[in-house]
């Protein structure tokens, strides 16, 4: 049956394509986008099957590698909450690398079948990272998705080597740091497997060995999920790596971050362990309201698009982890639900950037006018809905997160998490409106000088493969937003014990 | 205290190879010896595992009739060792990959200083 | 007839009309039909909601769980009603002014205008229908995003400056109905309107009570125009005219009101106001706004701004008989909504005409103008003084209720207040109709006659409806009936 | 076991450590991250590590140092710190 090898096929479709590509590469180059797409395609299916037999009723798999059981073998669980990760990072990948083609040609036109294996490599990691039951398995993705999003953030304008490089150095130190982390975890318990550790855990509570560990690990992943103070390298790496490359990193890569982060407090922890020392779920909440408020006012400052967008993950992802920080079901709700509407949305914006950057040559707000809602109708259109979703207007997919965390903050009675939330919507208001006030209002400066009349216009809207996409997803926000309640009713499902 | 301090020897060193991996990477200009701290970084966190898998009085997890163990306690701790060996060459992985950019980057502004380089940015 | 689908089809059919209306872009004549036929569709839907709306009945429709527990739940209650005949009953007479107008003007991206209009309608009918607070939440920011493009439309830089405000105050406060809502859902468990209020068995400290109150207050209280949020509406007259008539008289202000009295009458209820003396706040803050409102209009020389001013003050005439919380004063503010409609969206509809075709803005250039638009000024006149709370005009029936409510409530204060709002009243529209009639014209309106008649014949609509509504307040629409049949609901349940 | 052995060695760890990161050569500094890597073989070694150890030989002092070799190769030995 091919339900039960589930969580094994996802990464080793991805490994398998990696391989493939360069090989096939040899042979004829040009096609090497197709096979990475054919990669995702399969593996988005599979996750798509795997995910509707979740909810159609099925157990949690836990696949053992080779038949060897834990804590001697390594294992992937496949429950719903990975499962659900999984899908939503494999379908958003699917959907930027369909979009990819021209501006491959264009961004990186010598580098292509390399681009694509690393791609897939990125994607075994991430795949892995959710997929995997065993912390050291997970160290292992971890650094493989990391060297993968070094490579392909190295591919990129001029600026990317060395923003490419900082983030390496700084990464590698977040995984290490996690990885030390592990260290103390095996000392105490012995094990490695996630599920046998959770079970121990309560039983050498107070151990000052676990409370470092706790310490190292989220620090080591804070930085793998640019949690404030923790995100110096995310802004340079996302507006000066490749449009593509930003839109595959950035809508999944702090998400998964903050996915392993999620695993970590609240399955493999639990809020009991985690507070019996020093109220860590309150200091992770602080630095993620701040993170939230600095990243939007980073972002209000920026004057390139990408970088805005790139210092807007920095806030969102304190969403997510200011969820995680509540510790009760409204938060979960809020912050698995937000993993799935900022993946859609900044895949949206990303993609809206690649576009105009592939057709104007830049992303400069300072210079947007006019002209662009005349030129590219249906891309403006995508990025509207987009951003009305990141300002948390109903019915789009943006207000629903909010809602639940706001319900989190007041469940905990935690009024200055509250307004945060609301005072960053706000600011994102601030940034977005401003865009949106260029493109429909401001008057072009091409205007013909003798006649006042614009220089005659006409729609030049990108290809159908990138128009799509970005419209696909575009639709996506709206969809998920009217539809919430029966992904929320799944995410009801996977709550942690204890929760 | 004494006993503690020097009873956990390894773990100091440790700690103070992380630090001076961490010093490298934050107070040298020169992206190699960034890298180079970097290693010395991923070095100590190795030694820690190596550290915790060892145990006074025991000896190496090989079956031999050479070294006659009669309690399988008195053997190491086999798993961190395996697990290293895995992160070694994670490590020699992401120095590749550092190398690759590095030598990128000085192709492109022809200096490994970061501050030089940040100027020839701007 | 089965009513259980109406409220839902007069929500859609102006949002299904906007698909027609971007196609038909480049043909004004059929774009403009198809706004008509939505707008009459629209209020004939609404209509057939009437004999159910008389008899107490409520109409609830369920759509789907947008969040668990949590439906997009649409109701068509008597308050609802009264207030969705208002909204689209008006907006038909406002789409034929518009066409008159915006030709007349010459404006340009009219399509954009249209079709944000129906969006807005569509939101207003949403609002009046929801169900639950969160359903009135969506439509509420809908009606936020929808109306921006009206009010930059002219797309210069007071317009757009006025847009940014807008936005500014708008979506502040829709975030602070969201916290408000969500501390409400976690309190109750429940987010749908009741008359008498959900408070009934959650205990509330009184902090809890009165900041919850604030919330709310700044949420809904910013489109009703309470001082001292009050600062947009005035900025938003750089948009043009219908769009100030209709949103800024009818459509946005009205939610806002609409929205203060399903939260004071059936979130809190009278009970849980008293209690905690929310009543008072409430009170206070619209008495404030009406003699601060009022005083301020007087400074005024542009003409719209005087009655973007009136406007606020005349809200808050709807806000205070809602805090009165006693049977007639509810009757009184519920009357007040359609009585302010119509004699406010008169007195734009003329400002309107006088602009296209005098090009005058402002009062003082309003010398003998009677003489070249009689119709128009005529119109005018009937608008100030039902405003003022003349008969036989309808709002002098509005205001007599709310004195009543006063009375009934043995309350001082409001009395004082609404004696000298109506005499400030007086003193801020006699000026202009003194220079229309009495004063003699310069040379330039030699030549000039009546408005086109797209916005004559509205104008003259709108200010017979209010004299009749004066005359007979339960002709056509019941509106007597159906503010005191809402009334006695929500004081039966105490 | 060897404690003392080993103390010895951590000693020469870190020195060997601080040397590569001083250095003003580059060469120099590859060459003592060399000695810093074929130590750390040998330590892991005598904490019963072995094949940790023979790993730790040939990609920490082998491979490591062949890759920074090229890399110096390709752009330049000159350091300020």
């Amino acid at each position: 049956m091919i339900g039960s090898d589930i969580p094994a096929l996802i990464p080793i479709t991805f490994l398998a394509f990696a391989v493939l590509i360069p090989l096939l590469g040899l042979w004829k180059r040009h096609l090497s986008y197709y096979w990475a797409v054919l990669g995702a395609t399969i593996a988005t299916g599979f996750s798509a099957l795997g995910f509707y037999n979740y909810i159609s009723g099925s157990e949690t798999i836990r696949y053992f590698f080779g038949g060897w059981e834990p804590p001697v073998g390594i294992e992937f669980v496949y429950d719903g909450l990975s499962g659900f990760i999984v899908l939503v990072i494999n379908t958003i990948a699917l959907f930027v690398l369909i979009h990819s083609r021209l501006i491959g040609k264009r961004e990186f036109p010598g580098k292509v079948t390399g681009y694509y294996s690393v791609a897939m490599l990125l994607m075994l990691g991430f795949n892995g990272m959710v997929l995997t039951g065993d912390l050291f398995n997970l160290y292992v993705f971890l650094e493989i998705s990391s060297l993968a999003s070094y490579a392909l953030i190295g591919i990129g304008e001029k600026r990317a080597p060395y923003a490419a490089f900082r983030y390496l150095i700084i990464g590698t130190v977040g995984g290490s740091l996690y990885l030390l982390g592990v260290g103390f975890l095996y000392t105490v318990t012995g094990t490695l497997n996630i599920i046998d550790m959770a079970a121990m855990l309560p039983e050498v509570i107070g151990n000052s060995a676990i409370i470092t560990a706790l310490a190292l690990m989220v620090a080591g992943i804070g930085i793998k999920a640019a949690l404030f103070p923790l995100h110096g390298w995310l802004p340079d790496s996302y507006s000066y790596a490749s449009s593509t490359s930003s839109a595959l990193i950035a809508p999944i890569g702090t998400k998964v971050a903050a996915y392993v982060l999620l695993r970590v407090v609240l399955y493999l922890f639990g809020v009991d362990i985690i507070d019996s020392a020093i109220p860590i779920t309150d200091i992770i909440g602080i630095l993620a309201g701040i993170g939230i408020l600095y990243g939007s006012v980073m972002a209000i400052a920026q004057s390139d698009l990408k970088r805005m967008l790139a210092y807007s993950s920095v806030s969102q992802i304190g969403y997510i982890i200011m969820g995680i920080s509540l510790a009760n079901p409204f938060g979960f709700i809020g912050a698995v639900l937000h993993v799935l509407n900022h993946a859609l949305m900044k895949a949206c914006l990303f993609l809206v950037s690649g576009n105009l950057r592939l057709k104007e040559g830049h992303t400069d707000i300072t210079k947007f006018d006019d002209s662009y809602r005349k030129k590219y109708p249906w891309t403006m259109v995508a990025f509207t809905t987009a951003a009305l979703s990141m300002v948390g207007l109903p019915p789009l997919a943006g207000f629903f997160s909010k809602w639940y965390l706001a319900l989190g903050t007041i469940e905990n009675s935690n009024w200055l998490l509250l307004s945060v939330i609301l005072i960053s919507s706000l600011l994102n208001a601030v940034y977005f409106f401003r865009i949106l006030e260029k493109v429909y209002l401001r008057d072009p400066e091409s205007t013909d000088e003798k006649t006042g009349i614009i220089s005659s216009l006409t729609t030049n809207e990108v290809k159908p493969s990138m128009l799509w996409t970005t419209s696909i997803i575009a639709f996506g926000i709206l969809a998920v937003g009217l539809l919430n309640a029966f992904i929320v009713s799944a995410i009801v499902t996977m709550f942690p014990a204890g929760l | 205290m004494v006993d503690f301090v020097l009873g956990h020897y390894a773990y100091w060193f440790t700690i103070i190879l992380l630090a001076i991996g961490l010093y490298g990477m934050l107070i040298k200009d020169n992206l190699v010896k960034k890298t180079i701290g970097l290693s010395i970084f991923q070095t100590g966190v190795i030694l820690f595992f190596v550290s915790i898998a060892s145990k006074w009085g025991a000896t190496v997890p090989v079956k031999s009739d050479e070294f006659p163990v009669t309690e399988v306690a008195n053997y190491m701790n086999p798993l961190p060792h395996t697990l290293m060996l895995t992160a070694i060459v994670v490590g020699v992985a992401t120095l590749g990959v550092a190398f690759a950019l590095l030598i990128t980057i000085y192709n492109r502004y022809e200096t490994l200083n970061e501050q030089e380089l940040l100027e020839k940015i701007q | 007839m089965e009513l259980t689908f109406v409220p839902l089809y007069a929500v859609l059919v102006s949002l299904a009309a906007v698909p027609f209306i971007l196609l038909s872009s480049g043909k004004p004549n059929l774009r403009e039909f198809w706004t008509i036929l939505a707008g009459v569709v629209k209020f004939l839907l609404v209509l057939t909601l009437i004999p159910a709306a008389l008899e107490g009945r409520t109409i609830e429709l369920t759509l789907f769980e947008i969040a668990p527990n949590l439906p997009i739940e649409l109701r068509a209650d008597p308050f609802g009603v009264y207030f969705a005949i208002v909204a689209s009953g008006l907006w038909i007479f406002t789409s034929f002014y518009s066409i008159g107008y915006m030709r007349g003007h010459k404006e340009k991206k009219q399509t954009r205008y249209f079709a944000s209009f129906a969006i807005c309608l569509s939101s207003t009918i949403g609002i009046a229908f929801s169900g639950n607070l969160l359903t009135f939440l969506i439509f509420y920011e809908m009606l936020t995003i929808a109306t921006y493009p009206l009010v930059i439309h002219s797309e210069n830089k007071e317009a757009i400056r006025a847009g940014r405000k807008y936005l500014a105050y708008t979506l502040t406060a829709g975030l602070l109905l969201i916290a408000a809502v969500g501390i409400t859902y976690s309190l109750t468990g429940t987010l749908s309107f009741q008359p008498g209020g959900i408070f009934g068995d959650v205990e509330l400290s009184n902090t809890m009570a009165v900041s919850l109150f604030l919330l709310y207050l700044g949420g809904v209280g910013v489109k009703a125009g309470i001082m001292p949020i009050h600062s947009w509406l005035p900025s938003a007259m750089a948009a043009p005219t219908p769009v100030s008539a209709l949103l800024h008289a009818v459509a946005v202000v009205k939610s806002g009101v609409f929205g203060i009295i399903r939260v004071v009458h059936y979130v809190f209820g009278p009970e849980v106001m008293g209690n905690f003396g929310l009543n008072d706040i409430l009170m206070v803050i619209a008495g404030v706004t009406i003699i601060v409102a009022s005083l301020l209009a007087f400074a005024q020389d542009n003409l719209k701004r005087r009655l973007a001013y009136s406007t606020v003050g005349h809200l808050s005439y709807i806000v205070l008989g809602a805090a009165m919380v006693t049977p007639l004063g509810l009757t009184g503010s519920i009357m007040h909504i359609s009585a302010h409609a119509t004699m406010k969206i008169t007195l734009f509809f003329c400002a309107g005409a006088i602009m296209v075709n005098l090009h005058k803005k402002n009062i003082s250039d309003l010398n003998g103008i009677a003489t070249v638009m009689p119709w128009t000024m005529g119109a005018f006149v009937i608008g100030s003084m039902g405003l003022a709370g003349l008969p036989p005009i309808n709002g002098f029936v509005s205001k007599w209720f709310l004195g009543a409510g006063v009375l009934e409530g043995d309350m001082m204060l409001p009395l004082i207040i609404l004696i000298i709002s109506g005499l400030l009243n007086v003193g801020y529209f006699f000026p202009i109709i003194h220079r229309a009639y009495f004063k003699k014209g310069g040379k330039e309106l030699e030549g000039h006659t009546e408005a086109s008649p797209f916005m004559v014949v509205p104008i003259v609509i709108t200010a017979t409806a209010s004299v009749i509504f004066g005359l007979f307040p339960d002709l056509f629409f019941h509106f007597f009936e159906l503010a005191s049949g809402i009334a006695e609901t929500v004081f039966n349940t105490l | 076991m060897y404690w003392e052995f080993e103390l010895i060695l951590f000693f020469f760890l870190l020195t060997t450590a601080i040397i590569a990161l001083e250095s003003d050569d580059l060469l120099v500094a590859v060459v003592m991250l060399t000695i810093f890597s074929f130590l750390n073989a040998l330590l892991f070694t005598t904490m019963g590590a072995v094949d940790v150890g023979f790993t730790e030989a040939v990609v920490g002092a082998g491979v490591t140092g062949i890759l920074l070799v090229v890399a110096i190769y390709q752009t330049t030995y000159k350091t300020v710190d």
